[in-house]
Order: C-alpha cells, then structure tokens, then sequence
C-alpha cells in the first residue's frame, strides 16, 4: 500500500462522511445539495485512489470512466434539484 | 533538474495555502471569490510543474481549460439578473 | 519521478482539501458555501492531476471550477434576501467571526438528534476506512484492468478511459445519456427559464468576444484528442456548455441554442439517439448490441462522441437556464 | 547557460506569486487586495511559463503556454474587473 493510498483514501472517507453529515443536519436546502455534492466527491475520491497504482504503474482506466460519468450526472442532479428548490420557493411565495 | 521543477511547485503550494487562509477568513463574498481567482492561476502554475514531473502531457490542457474558465465563475458571480421576467 | 518527493504535495493538497471541505459544509451563509466549494473544486482538480487521473481532472476544471460553480451561484443570486442577509451583517465589520454556538439554526432539531447522526457518520466513517483498507491491501489481480489494456488495440483508440466509456462499457454511457435526457425533461416539467441578465459592460463583452470563440475552438479540440489522449465528449461537452454560459451571463438573448423548439428537441435527443441507433445497427448486423466490428470502431465512436457532445453541451446550458426556454412569440405577450 | 535562465525565470515568477499571496493577506481592504492579486498572478505566471518554456524547450508545449498565459491574462484581468464591480455596487446599496 502506498502514502497517497492512504492520505487520499481515508480524506475520501471522511469527505463523504462530512458531507452525508450535513446533508442529513443543514437547514438550508442549498447547502444540503452542496453537502450532497461533497459527499459524491469523496466518493469519486475513493474511486480514483483505489484505480492509483503508484508513481510508475498505468492506472486502472475503469474507475476513472466511472467517476467521469459520475462528474456529468452529479452536475446535471444538481441542475434538476436546484430547479426544484426554485419552484419550491415560488410555490411558498404565492401561498 | 527536476529539483528546480520541484521548488517552483512547492513555492506555488505555499501560495495556494496562502490564498486558502484568505477563502477561509473572507471577510466579505469579494474577498473569498477573488482568492478562489489566485488558487485557480495557482492552480495553472501548478499543474504545468506537474505535467513535467509526471509525464503526463494532457495536464498542460488541463491547465488551459482551468485559464479560459476562470472567469466563468467570476462573472456569474458579478452577475445581475434582470427584475422582470421579461428576457 | 520518485513518491517521496511527492510527498509534501500529498499532505499540504490533502490538508487543503480537508479544510475547504469542513469549511463549506459548516458556512452559516449559502453564498459563501458555494464559493468555498468553488475553490474546492480548483484543489480538487490538483489531486486528480496528482493522482494520475487527466481524464477526470479535465472534466473537473470543465465542469466543477466553472459549470456547477456558475450554476449554484445563479441559484444563490436568485434569493437575494434570504442568501445575502447573513453575509452583510458579518462583512466589515466583524474581521475574524467565529462560527457561532447559538446558531438558530442548531437550536431548531434536537440535540438528541444531531448526536445519533453524528455519531452514526463517525461510526459509517470507521466502516467506510475499514473497507477501503480491505480492498487495498488484499492482493489485487486487477482482472479487468488486464482485460482493457489486452483488448485497447480493437476498441478503435487508444486512450483506454475513452475505450471503457464508449466501447468496453458503452451500455452505461448511453443509460448515462438517458440519465441527462431525464434530468433536462425535469427540468423543462418544473419550470420556465430564470429571468435572464443585465447586458455586460465593455470589459465583460471584451472578454465574451474573445472567450467563446476559444472555448468553442478548446472543444472540437479535445473531442478530437480524446480518441488517442485524455480528452473526450464529456469534457467537450462541458467546455462548449461553458460558452452558452458566458453569454447567457453576458446578457446576450442567442446564446447558442436554437429558437425553434423542434431543433431543440433534436439537439437534446441526438446523443442517446444517435447511440441507440448504432447499437440497434450493430443487432441488425447480426453481432451483439453495441458490439463495434473493429475495423469500424474507432469511426463510430467519434460519431456518438459528436452527437454526445451536441446533447451535453446543450443539456447543461439548459441546465443553467433553469427551465423551457421562451420562445419569442411568447415575449411579445 | 539556458539553463540559469529559465532558472531564474522561474524563481522570480515564484517570488511574483508568493508577494502576491502576501498581499491578499495583509493589505487592510478589497480593492487593494485585488490590486495585489492581479499584478502578482499575471506576472508570476509569466515569468514561471517563460522559464517552463526555457527549460523544456519543445515548440508546440512552448505555444501552448503562450496561449495559456494569454488566457490567464485577459481572464483574470476581467474577473479582478468583475469582482471590484460587484462589491463597488453591494458598498452602494448598503
């Protein structure tokens, strides 16, 4: 196991857990998709550790295509659940 | 010498540290987005030193993408919407 | 390059990373969370590139330092009350705040609450670090790994991220097509377009002239390299999305999609369809779905990488604008 | 002898850089701090990509840190533009 194995690997671990944290306690519905996309990051962060296979070796091609995805569609969420939060607030508007 | 390559990229790590205190500490919304500014040329800086030392030739685009969307984050930050719905 | 000597930039990106991260997860203002996740993303893409991951570091710089970062900061400009309130009270006058113990916000939930998911996150970490630390240290055979690089040569190109996306694993690009297609459809359900933006000053359109251009150049280039180096639809995509934004953000009406709500649609389907279509050939060929005879591989592939970067581009400008764009027979009324 | 160049391209694009963290931090208020900030990055990164340039000694790397400092110039010069114009119009509103 190398250095960067376990630097990068434990701070995806606690990145994830920070943010699953507040996105279970934050109040604000923004910040709770941000939180959201913290914690897919330290997912990506654990993906992208375990394809890393030292200074000299070739990664593993196939997390990084998986994270690659995983980027696009946390993106395009995020779009979605933003668009929620604005009819949301619209809605609470009119009320 | 990569020794040389070495120094400059710990030289612009300790920038980026330096600019993160300012991220960190604000005080006012201007101050934070213009510090995110230094780390993304930091950044720049950073990952040619990093293209060279690991061989990786595709970091030099990644560098260019990082300069050509710096701005994108600044000007959505400035931006004004309009008050109507009229477009 | 040796790993020891790596090892400073280790620890100082890992601790920046760290901090960024707590820092914009506790921020008591939205607005000041979105730029510290912003910064986040610019460290991030260091590690990516540290960590030998060009690919996810271009879609990173694309995407996560300029796209999402616009995105949420749009959404955060869209209550201007509620998201500055806070900031303006602490701006000026109060140089160094400290988090405040008596948020209102903590005294809201229970602290019995917060107690059992705290502990219940601390107790998931444990869980989470011991599996990472199984999965490293047992004695890898890295199976699939081998099987990419003994197949590369018949995938049609030869950086092996693309391979797995749009050959080895072409399924999951094209569901990953239809996952955007859906999300765009949601979109469009729950809303019109945000209102649009004041017209830019000299220095913004200055830089808009310039700007799009490059980037619309920056895209057919990494579309192109990404058949034999890091590169690829999503990270072309991404960039072209970028110009829409900066105009859209200039206040320019034509930013780059069509008027007509027909060429929409096509823009928006051509991607999954156009992969759907390809694999459909390939069954009526009489070879497996998705199943690219060699010699033709590396052809096709750019095609749906084409169509790819068409749909995504266009998904996340839509995505930005938040809703159905208007049409302009509607603004008359 | 090219080497000493690039040499001392590169360290003094990185004093560039370092006074300009320096600046963001200790100068009292905004707009000098803005001020610090865009000297310092536009000609640390010129200097520090010239040196690259001198060391590696390829064409088309050395064209493309022409573009990317170009890039960096224009962009950043604007954003400093666009940042000092926002808080010029929150000090307004206030």
């Amino acid at each position: 196991m190398l250095t960067a194995h376990w630097l990068y690997g434990l701070s995806g671990c606690l990145i994830m857990t920070f943010g699953l944290r507040a996105v279970l306690l934050n109040d604000s519905l923004l910040q709770r998709i941000i939180a959201l996309n913290v914690m897919g990051t330290g997912v990506f962060m654990i993906l992208i550790t375990i394809a890393y296979r030292g200074p000299d070796a070739a990664p593993d091609p196939i997390p990084h295509a998986l994270v690659l995805t995983g980027i696009v569609v946390a993106v395009s969420a995020t779009a979605l659940a933003l668009t929620l939060i604005r009819r949301l607030t619209e809605e609470q508007d009119n009320d | 010498m990569p020794e040389l390559l070495l120094v400059c990229l710990a030289g612009l790590m300790l920038s980026l540290l330096l600019g993160l205190i300012r991220v960190l500490r604000g005080p006012e919304a201007g101050d934070r987005m213009m510090a995110a500014q230094l780390i993304g040329t930091t950044g720049v800086g950073m990952l040619l030193l990093l293209s060279l030392l690991l061989g990786q030739p595709a970091l030099a685009d990644v560098a260019l993408i990082l300069a050509l969307l710096a701005a994108v984050a600044a000007a959505a930050f400035s931006g004004q919407q309009r008050e109507t719905g009229n477009d | 390059m040796n790993a020891t000597n790596m090892l400073f930039l280790d620890i100082l990106l890992v601790i920046a990373l760290l901090s960024l991260a707590w820092a914009t997860l506790t921020a008591t203002d939205a607005r000041r969370s979105v730029i510290l996740f912003i910064a986040f993303g610019l460290v991030l893409t260091l590690a990516w590139a540290r960590l030998l991951a060009p690919d996810v570091a271009l879609a990173e710089a694309a995407i996560g330092a300029g796209l999402s970062g616009a995105l949420l900061l749009a959404a955060v400009q869209h209550h201007p009350r509620r998201a500055l309130s806070s900031e303006r009270q602490n701006t000026g006058k109060l140089a160094n705040e400290k988090q405040n113990d008596s948020n209102p916000a903590d005294l809201k939930s229970s602290v019995a609450i917060r107690w059992t998911l705290t502990l219940f996150c601390i107790a998931l970490a444990f869980v989470l670090i011991w599996a990472l630390l199984q999965a490293l240290s047992s004695e890898t055979s890295d199976t699939l790994a081998q099987s990419v690089s003994a197949n590369l040569a018949n995938s049609g190109v030869s950086n092996p991220v693309t391979a797995v996306l749009l050959n080895f694993r072409a399924y999951d690009t094209l569901l990953e097509l239809a996952v955007l297609l859906t999300a765009v459809l949601g979109i469009f359900a729950l809303s019109e377009q945000r209102t649009g933006y004041l017209p830019a000053g000299p220095v913004f359109n200055g830089l808009v002239s310039w700007l799009v251009p490059a980037l619309i150049l920056m895209a057919g280039y990494l579309l192109w390299v990404g058949a034999h180096a890091p590169g690829g639809a999503f990270q072309a995509g991404a960039t072209l999305a970028a110009a829409g934004v900066i105009l859209r953000l200039a206040g320019k009406r034509n930013i780059g999609l069509p008027v007509s709500k027909s060429y929409l649609n096509i823009i928006l389907v051509i991607g999954s369809g156009l992969f759907l279509l390809v694999g459909l050939t390939m069954l009526a060929l009489g070879r497996p779905f998705l199943d690219y005879p060699p010699a033709m591989a590396g052809y096709l592939i750019l095609l749906i990488e084409t169509a790819a970067m068409i749909s995504i581009a266009a998904t996340l400008i839509l995505a930005f604008l938040g809703g159905r764009p208007r049409n302009r027979e509607d603004r008359s009324c | 002898m090219i080497e000493v160049i690039a040499a001392t391209l590169m360290l003094s694009g990185l004093i560039f850089f370092l006074c300009g963290s320096i600046g963001l931090l200790r100068l009292p208020d905004l707009y000098s701090r803005l001020h610090a900030l865009t000297k310092a990055d536009n000609l640390g990164l010129g200097l520090l990509l010239a040196g690259l340039a001198l060391y590696q000694r390829d064409l088309l790397f050395a064209l493309k840190l022409i573009l990317i400092w170009l890039a960096v110039l224009a962009a950043s010069s604007a954003s400093a533009y666009l940042i000092a114009q926002y808080s010029r119009r929150q000090d307004t509103d206030r």
